[in-house]
């Protein structure tokens, strides 16, 4: 079963249609799914929903997918990092859910676990509960929260053997993992494909049961805010 | 009234008062702002800074030329990794956080309740940029420190009978460290803990509109 | 009537026909008894097979002096590892069942209805040791596809209208291959998808309880 | 923050009180904590109830708590490995509570992650639905089943470093990572203490947040059913 493709495209060929809900991972522009972002560009795939933390940058990440007006509706805990975004949205032709960031990311573990549902004190008695089924446990209140099923999962990984075992690397994992579970179908990029057998079963941060399609390819990895210190503080 | 600015302690000296509400052994989240600071004071205490992003064990920022794309902290900027850092994806971040594992955020503020409610996250008719990690924060972890000015720059206090501003979370806040002193939420009210340097109780009581128990 | 062994295919080619039922790439997890059997017959066809204790990718039985008391599958069995394989933890594991990302469990069964209900874990008055991941597996993987016997040792069915044991799960079974043949849940009851070898239809009906439509 | 101990009753140290609910981690005889189990029956605590997915057998693991009679309740998928686990029973001596494997599992990563309640198909319909909620989601019938916040977690990984990161081997894994989350207070046991910094950050199973205590021993890992293939089937 053949899931290594040439390019961003093959792999999500077939995979596009209008109106589609797809989970993208990453945080701020870390570990996000340059490439895949790029190729949907490309097909000009419109009315998207995408759960995502963020919403990248001007021109960058799915900043792109804002400029070429693909986006409908962004599921997302903290956005705005460009100007696009906000134009957009303060002329409503942008729909925005806010999620608190955890709340968003167990919403896609859920979906993935086959859970439709569950119970947070995340947002008890604040806007974000507003409409929510609210319920006590142990003496106190607790809101429901549905679990997200996307109809396709963007993800960007460091490493993949070609049956989509993946590993991460350091702060880069972060939505990705939940991103990739919660997906019908799950396109990965990578840095490098490795051979079978060279990663460590013990080490595998996801299992390639979750990976339908894998390209390798080379990632800008742009950085959001260069913060350094002088060496004279050490 | 003077914006409070003037009064008491500098923002240094409120991160310093802020490290030491942290204990040895504890993992902790400093929010950006005043709370980022909190860290240049814990001094030999044995405390794990988690990123809510996915790491534990948040090292400072790197050298010039070292900075790794991958390694970024939750407010984006790149940091560093210790021998003690682990790293993990959101979910499992955010299940430390809801599951009470981190035993204090130290958060800044727009605004605090008497009740302990809180708000930080918007300003309705202003740009919204979304609340981030915050709302699971303040409901997940075992000790809420906000650390803010008390009053705003029109020199109103920020500490209220009742937030104005929507809410990041209900009844959430523990203790407050501000420019006039430190205040915890009791039954009733807030309670003075301390006075900044040079602040009389007077000149506390007189900036802040929340109710002040004994 | 004669009891069913005596009839159509054997253990072996129950598994065999079992095994065509796998596709290409597709994750499996097969129960104990015959469906541990089906592994042997997947020939070329890429198959990663499931332990739900926290693995996939499992492989053969080791070589005697090799046991690692680490590695087991979920009969408790000392197995191997393949190129392929992964390590996770049990919330991990079932996570992927319940969320169905396994595309078939092949699972051993002692009555299965015509709407789809499984009984498989427990008799009553009897010692019961639990369900184990079974519930789980039902409810939770793509196709659900039973094999058994089709007739218990008293030679009664074990295709019924209705489960008389506690359930396993309700309308959870897609496909059912017995010793007599492979048969279908399908609206209304079971369809006959296809007699084993030397069975007639004729043979098959009257071995089932359960209603058979067309 | 000393989190290393020298033995496991050092680790337990008032940790233990009767009536208490304790969370295992281990599946069958494999990964499961030999020496902290020998700990609490050395220590006698009384009427525990323990949420593991398995009771040991005989003489070993949880089946020496069974022997010295010190579990009123059990919480599990799968038990009756064992004779003295069937008469006490039968006799009434000892509550069971069966739970599917997974929302064993899934109830032990709730409490873990602050989540009281989740809903599930599994068992929808069956004994293990009787008088738990029911809710429809998407038009499908689910259960609510909550989460399990314990006591005390007994743990056994493979290597640790000091500040308790945790690094499982193989199929050993199992029940350990949510079985250690759950729990007020983790005690772990672990076959090797390795210096900090030894462990790759990007490989740690269990993050020491999770890991109160930490204790290095000899473990006997007995293999419950060793099968073998024969050398000429190669």
């Amino acid at each position: 079963m053949k899931k290594v493709y040439g390019s961003a495209s093959e792999a999500l060929d077939g995979l596009l249609h209008d109106g589609m809900l797809i989970a993208a991972g990453g945080f701020g522009l870390c570990g996000i799914p340059e490439l895949l972002i790029d190729a949907i560009v490309e097909a000009g795939t419109k009315d998207l929903t995408i759960a995502s933390n963020n919403c990248g940058v001007d021109g960058f990440g799915l900043g792109k997918l804002l400029d070429s007006k693909q986006i409908k509706k962004m599921m997302s805990s903290y956005v705005g990092e460009n100007a696009e975004f906000m134009r957009q949205y303060l002329n409503e032709e942008l729909e925005l859910e806010f999620n608190p960031q955890g709340t968003l990311a167990e919403r896609m573990r859920a979906g993935g676990a086959g859970i439709p549902g569950f119970y947070t004190k995340t947002g008890v008695g604040t806007q974000i509960a507003e409409g929510k089924e609210v319920k006590q446990f142990h003496g106190e209140d607790y809101i429901l929260e549905e679990g997200i099923f996307a109809d396709l999962s963007i993800v960007k990984a460091w490493k993949a053997d070609d049956t989509g075992n993946l590993v991460f690397r350091k702060t880069a994992r972060n939505f990705n993992p939940p991103a990739a579970m919660c997906g019908k179908v799950c396109v990965v990029e990578v840095e490098e494909i490795v051979e079978r057998g060279s990663l460590d079963p013990d080490h595998i941060h996801l299992p390639g049961i979750y990976v339908h399609r894998i390209i390798q390819g080379q990632h800008e990895k742009r950085i959001e805010k260069v913060t350094t210190r002088s060496r004279e503080e050490a | 009234m003077m914006p409070s600015e003037a009064m008491g302690w500098d923002r240094n000296q409120m991160a310093a008062r802020a490290a030491d509400e942290l204990e040895d052994g504890w993992y902790v989240n400093l929010g950006i702002g005043i709370p980022t600071l909190v860290a240049n004071y814990v001094g030999d205490k044995d405390i794990t800074l988690q990123s809510e992003n996915g790491m534990l064990g948040m090292g400072p920022f790197p050298y010039e030329g070292e900075e790794d794309p991958d390694l970024i902290n939750a407010g984006k900027q790149t940091i560093t990794e210790l021998s003690r850092t682990s790293y993990f994806d959101s979910a499992t971040s955010f299940g430390m956080i809801r599951g009470g594992k981190i035993a204090a955020a130290i958060l800044g503020a727009m605004e605090v309740a008497e009740n302990g409610d809180l708000a930080n996250w918007m300003i309705p008719g202003k740009l919204v940029k979304g609340m981030g990690g915050a709302m699971d924060l303040v409901a997940g972890v075992g000790r809420v420190i906000v650390v803010m000015d008390h009053q705003n720059k029109a020199g109103e206090s920020k500490l209220l009978k009742s937030c104005t501003l929507p809410l990041t979370g209900t009844g959430v806040v523990d203790r407050i460290i501000t420019n006039l002193g430190v205040l915890d939420v009791v039954e009733g009210g807030l309670k003075i803990v301390e006075l900044a340097d040079g602040v009389t109780e007077e000149q506390l009581r007189e900036a802040t509109e929340a109710t002040i128990v004994n």
